[in-house]
């Protein structure tokens, strides 16, 4: 079936994925800025407290996802908007590299931090 | 309008001067004629007078790209006569016929089946004879639809919005049909395609969706629920449904909606097109799915 | 130029209808019409499609009726021919996707109609018309048939041989209403004329602005002869501010009509005991009116039609439609109360003269639908019977036009030379003799090569524009146009009487000197309405005459048609056609025979009551 | 989209007092999404100083929070946030077709919800600084 997934088109791929991402990120957002802001408040966050909850294998792969989600989730809708507003073309075939290179240092460098606190992949 | 209004005013007798040449007989008749003329001039000019009291203010987008002084767009004012259950569009035609006779608008209908007159009136996308005056608030602001080109006051280019329709292969195609008789539909079948079937090609929905003011590729509303309208009628086959949904699906389909409901806001058919638009995302993923 | 086969002008059902029949034929088919197809005034058809579609029914009880009603006064052989094809027609459209309502066994449903003797109307809702405009207009695009849209046809490129019958048609001159533009369009095969009513001589009409008879009085003006113009189906249900519609539909589900005291007058007063609310449309039409007169109307204008009893849901299911017009129209809630109404203009049943092929007398000339007059009308409509004729004779015209053989036309077209003539009682000159305002001259060519002629008419539209628009002052249309339309609906109404239409044509005869005066204010070539109206306005001016005279001199009352001083149809005298030849603009009456031999059956007339 | 007459912008959003709820919906939905897009690189900007050192972060941190303005932008980001999920969770739910005649109320839902939200939060952001 392998041809049969060239005709899922991007369209409907990145609007399904937009939607996922969506429900993932209703969630876990409102779970990150309670605990960092509610629970824990923002002022006495300190490396420590980071590094503590990274340890936990499960919070790290939470985070990570976290990261990966909200990335595709801003950045496609980035994408959308300026589809939208008529940029099309070389614009936006720049646009979209740009976009896409932006996305994975963010995702890289996040993935580094979260590295640093857990010290390696908490296993 | 009444089948008793009297006549205003009567033939006159001509005075028979029998031995008057042609020439001068002619001249005359034109004499008399310019006399009639300023005289229903007159008339009018007091009946103006007269209705003065009751008049609906109306604000006019004007602009011709051939007329100087219409060059630079701008609004004109006109007063209308009110009289109870008059439409934009009559008073519209009111200030035509009686004021100003370049002012140029798209109507045929009257009844909100012709689909054009739809006007951006009092800042909303409405069709002139569907819209009561006394529901307006005065003065009654009236521009050509947004987004389009104006061709001349309120008149705008469709070519763009014909092109949209078009593209989505807007016509039944049945894989095969019964020899002599109808094909069957069901009710509920036919209950689910009605109101997209009501489209009438107005354009209001396109000149309200902002994304489709941005995009000009993107399909639009009107498009995407004609398409719905074939996409989801039982009589055409799977093949064809499939097809169908090969068009809504590019980048510029039915992904582009955003959900604004401008159109649904606007549509003067009432139908429900972000419903109708957002069924064939789910049906698009659906489509798609089966094949994972 | 351009250049086609077959030439559409108008892209209303039967316009849209014969370009998809030539198409199919392998006709280069070109439309040109001075609104974009889907704005037409097919559209606002309501109620539904006459056919004999199922068991119990058959195309002869059509056609029956459709005799009938006519009042006797319809050609059998154009009524058998609609009533055999119409079936076929709707099972036509029906696969071309049109989404008629349904039966619970998803077959198409049916409805009763005004003086049908089975529930033979086939319909989609309560806007039957959109529909079929729609559905005809998606076939179109699918065979990427060329659409010229507004377009406004201003005459027709025929040749000037003395006798009408020796006329060539080869083309029509085109104003691109868009660019000011005006183009000569050459037809190699045949022009067909499809474009629509004369409503816009009335002021409370059903019809559109557009429906100025373009078609019409540019036929008569070419030769071609106008036949029973003085039968207009005036519709018994229409809103009194508007003239907005409301359908048959209504009464055909049962919807019934009050006056005043909320007495059922159709029955109380004796008007149709038995069909009552559903009879022929010119009995409801007279007897509201009698209502109204004898003081019994509401508001002294109309009367009410109640549906209230139908209930919500069956309303809704089938006549939703009606609830947004009685709404948006009349701000009347038509499940709360009932819905003001009185007769408006509607239809025209006479029009240009054609046979059952839709040729007419001159070569290359067809018509077809409301425009036309093949005569399955007679002197009155029947509900649902405009849509199956503009699709039956569109296509018949589109086949033939395309070069099928239909086989010898049993409807004769022209002057025979030893027709019956006639002489119209008028103080004043009809047509356009007298009148030299070079607004108006027409002046033929006779010219050999189609090339020759069509160049020519397209030469004289120019100066015709130029002259109008070089004008620096005078009248304007709009005021001629409504003087004209105001002694139409007072005069030329439901109820006639020699006088009043003598006055009305007194009135017409004083347009036209006031059209030699007309200018066009509006300088402009982009979107020029005001140009595109005044031509409409001397079109509205013929076919205002052409109705007027009909009605003078055919004394009796037969279908649509009642005259004050004949009160009964005379079937020894007027059993025939009133056809009016513009002559090169001095009309001249005369008749022609009505043809009741039908294929296998002569239709003796019979009183006409329901 | 050539115009011959270009009412541009002005009709877009001059016109801001004819728009309709699903339209105010869907500017305040562009508007956090792109406030939320910055926000999210920034973020990781700033907790990429650990990958200098504990004490620089901590300290990056500490020194960030003592300002009153930072405390009102989280603030200010709390409500972006919180309107971002609720017309979010709105949008799902017309993605899926649910509840579409009541969109523009379910709008002034999530517009009063996230004020509520914010408005007693407030005390929990701004304690200490002040």
């Amino acid at each position: 079936m392998a041809e049969r997934y060239s005709s899922f088109q991007g369209g409907t791929q990145r609007w399904l994925w937009q939607r996922i991402t969506a429900a993932f990120l209703v969630v876990v957002l409102a779970f990150h800025f309670f605990l960092l802001h509610f629970v824990n408040h923002a002022s006495e966050v300190t490396f420590g407290m980071s590094e503590a909850r990274m340890q936990t294998l499960t919070y790290f792969s939470l985070m990570i996802l976290f990261l990966i989600t909200a990335t595709f989730h801003g950045v496609n809708g980035v994408y959308n908007a300026l589809v939208n507003q008529g940029l099309t073309g070389q614009k936006l075939t720049a646009v979209k590299w740009t976009l896409i290179v932006a996305s994975a240092l963010l995702i890289v460098q996040g993935v580094r931090t979260a590295l640093t606190w857990a010290g390696g992949v908490p296993i | 309008m009444s089948t008793q209004v009297p006549q205003a005013e009567e033939t006159e007798e001509q005075p028979a001067e029998e031995k008057a040449s042609v020439q001068e007989k002619r001249k005359q008749k034109k004499q008399e004629r310019r006399e009639k003329v300023e005289r229903a001039k007159q008339t009018l000019e007091q009946e103006r007078d007269l209705s003065g009291e009751d008049t609906y203010a109306l604000k006019v987008f004007r602009y011709d790209p051939e007329v100087a002084a219409k060059q630079e767009p701008r609004f004109d004012e006109f007063h209308v006569p009110f009289h109870k259950g008059m439409t934009v569009l009559d008073a519209l035609m009111y200030a035509r016929d009686h004021y100003d006779a370049s002012l140029t608008f798209r109507h045929s209908c009257r009844q909100a089946v012709c689909g054009s007159d739809a006007l951006f009136i009092n800042g909303r996308q409405r069709l002139g004879c569907q819209t009561q005056l006394s529901d307006l608030e005065q003065p009654v602001r009236i521009e050509p639809l947004p987004h389009q080109e104006v061709v001349k006051d309120l008149v705008v280019d469709m070519e763009h919005f014909y092109d949209q329709m078009e593209a989505v292969e807007p016509y039944f195609d049945a894989e095969e049909t019964p020899e002599g008789e109808e094909q069957r539909q069901s009710r509920e079948n036919h209950e689910k395609v009605k109101m997209s079937t009501r489209c009438i090609w107005c354009g209001a929905c396109m000149s309200s969706c902002n994304i489709a003011a941005g995009d000009n590729q993107y399909l639009g509303p009107a498009a995407i629920n004609k398409a719905y309208r074939f996409a989801m009628d039982e009589r055409e086959g799977e093949n064809r449904k499939e097809h169908r949904m090969e068009i809504l699906e590019q980048e510029h389909g039915v992904w582009r909606c955003q959900t604004q409901f401008s159109c649904t806001e606007v549509c003067p058919k009432d139908i429900p097109l972000t419903e109708h638009i957002q069924e064939l995302k789910r049906e698009a993923v659906k489509s798609n799915l089966k094949f994972w | 130029m351009y250049e086609h086969d077959v030439l559409v002008v108008g892209a209303g059902g039967a316009g849209l209808r014969a370009a998809v029949a030539a198409h199919e034929q392998g006709a280069d088919v070109a439309m040109v019409t001075k609104l974009h197809p889907v704005r037409s005034h097919t559209g606002a058809a309501e109620g539904g499609i006459n056919a004999a579609l199922r068991e119990g029914d058959s195309w002869d009880l059509h056609a029956y009726d459709t005799m009938k009603g006519s009042d006797y006064l319809g050609d059998a052989p154009s009524i058998e021919k609609l009533a055999k094809d119409a079936p076929g027609e709707v099972i036509k459209t029906e696969h071309w996707g049109m989404p008629f309502s349904r039966e619970d066994d998803g077959r198409v449903s049916q409805r009763p109609f005004g003086g049908l003797s089975f529930p033979r109307t086939t319909y989609a809702g309560a806007e039957t018309g959109h529909h079929l405009l729609h559905t005809l207009y998606e076939q179109v695009v699918k065979r990427g048939i060329t659409v010229y849209d507004e377009w406004y046809v201003m005459n027709l490129a025929v040749t000037n041989e003395d006798d009408p019958r020796d006329r060539s048609c080869h083309g029509v001159v085109g104003y691109d209403v868009q660019t000011g533009n005006i183009e000569g369009f050459k037809a190699r095969k045949g022009v067909i004329l499809a474009t629509g009513g004369v409503g816009q001589a009335f002021d409370h009409t059903t019809n559109a602005v557009s429906c100025t008879g373009d078609g019409q009085a540019m036929a008569y003006r070419a030769g071609v002869p106008m036949e029973d113009m003085e039968f207009v189906q005036f519709h018994p249900t229409t809103l009194p501010s508007t003239g907005v519609l409301i359908s048959e539909g209504v009464r055909g589900e049962g919807g019934i009509l009050y006056n005043k005291n909320g007495e059922r007058f159709m029955f109380e007063y004796g008007y149709a005991n038995n069909d009552g609310e559903l009879a022929s449309r010119d009995v409801v039409a007279r007897a509201e009116l009698t209502e109204v007169n004898e003081g019994r109307g509401i508001e002294d204008e109309y009367v009410h039609l109640d549906m209230r009893h139908l209930g919500e849901e069956r309303i809704i299911d089938r006549l939703e439609n009606i609830l947004h017009l009685a709404r948006d129209f009349e701000g009347v809630d038509g499940l709360e109360e009932p819905m003001p109404v009185k007769p408006g203009q509607h239809y025209e049943m006479g029009g240009i003269e054609t046979n059952e092929h839709g040729q007419t007398c001159i070569e290359g000339l067809y018509a077809a639908g409301e425009c036309a007059c093949a005569s399955v009308h007679g002197a009155n409509r029947l509900g649902g019977n405009a849509l199956p004729e503009l699709m039956v004779f569109g296509a018949r015209a589109g086949n033939h036009a395309a070069g099928i053989d239909l086989g010898e036309p049993e409807v004769q077209t022209g002057r025979t030379g030893d027709e019956e003539r006639d002489e119209v009682d008028s103080s004043v000159t009809l047509g356009e003799e007298g009148i030299t305002g070079s607004a108006l001259a027409d002046g033929g060519a006779t010219l050999s090569s189609p090339d020759e002629v069509l160049r020519a008419t397209v030469d004289r539209e120019k100066q015709r524009v130029d002259h109008l628009m070089s004008k620096e002052e005078g009248l304007q249309h709009a005021e001629i146009r409504a003087k004209v339309q105001k002694a139409m609906t007072r005069w030329v109404n439901v109820f006639r009487e020699k006088e009043g239409l003598q006055k009305a044509l007194e009135v017409i005869r004083e347009a036209r000197e006031l059209y030699e005066e007309v200018y066009v204010a509006d300088p402009s070539k982009t979107f020029n309405t005001d140009l595109q109206m005044t031509y409409e306005t001397r079109n509205v001016i013929d076919v205002a005459e052409a109705i007027t005279v009909g009605a003078l001199v055919r004394e009796e009352f037969r279908g649509a048609h009642w005259r004050k001083e004949h009160q009964e149809r005379k079937d020894e005298n007027w059993l025939k056609h009133t056809m009016l030849d513009w002559n090169g603009g001095s009309p001249e009456v005369y008749y022609k025979p009505v043809v009741l031999e039908g294929e296998d059956k002569t239709y003796e007339p019979k009183e006409r009551s329901y | 989209m050539s115009q011959s007459y270009n009412r541009g912008l002005i009709e877009d959003f001059g016109r801001w007092r004819e728009f309709t709820a699903g339209m105010w919906a869907w500017i305040f939905h562009k508007f956090t999404g792109w406030v939320l897009v910055g926000y999210l690189f920034t973020h990781i900007a700033v907790l990429s100083t650990a990958l200098t050192g504990e004490a620089a972060y901590t300290t990056t941190i500490q020194a960030l929070e003592s300002l009153l303005v930072v405390r009102i932008l989280e603030v200010g980001l709390l409500a972006v946030a919180v309107f971002h999920i609720l017309n979010g969770l709105r949008l799902l739910l017309v993605d899926l077709g649910v509840g579409l005649e009541a969109q523009d109320k379910s709008f002034y839902a999530s517009l009063v919800l996230t004020g509520a939200i914010v408005v007693a939060s407030v005390p929990t952001f701004v304690a200490e600084v002040l």
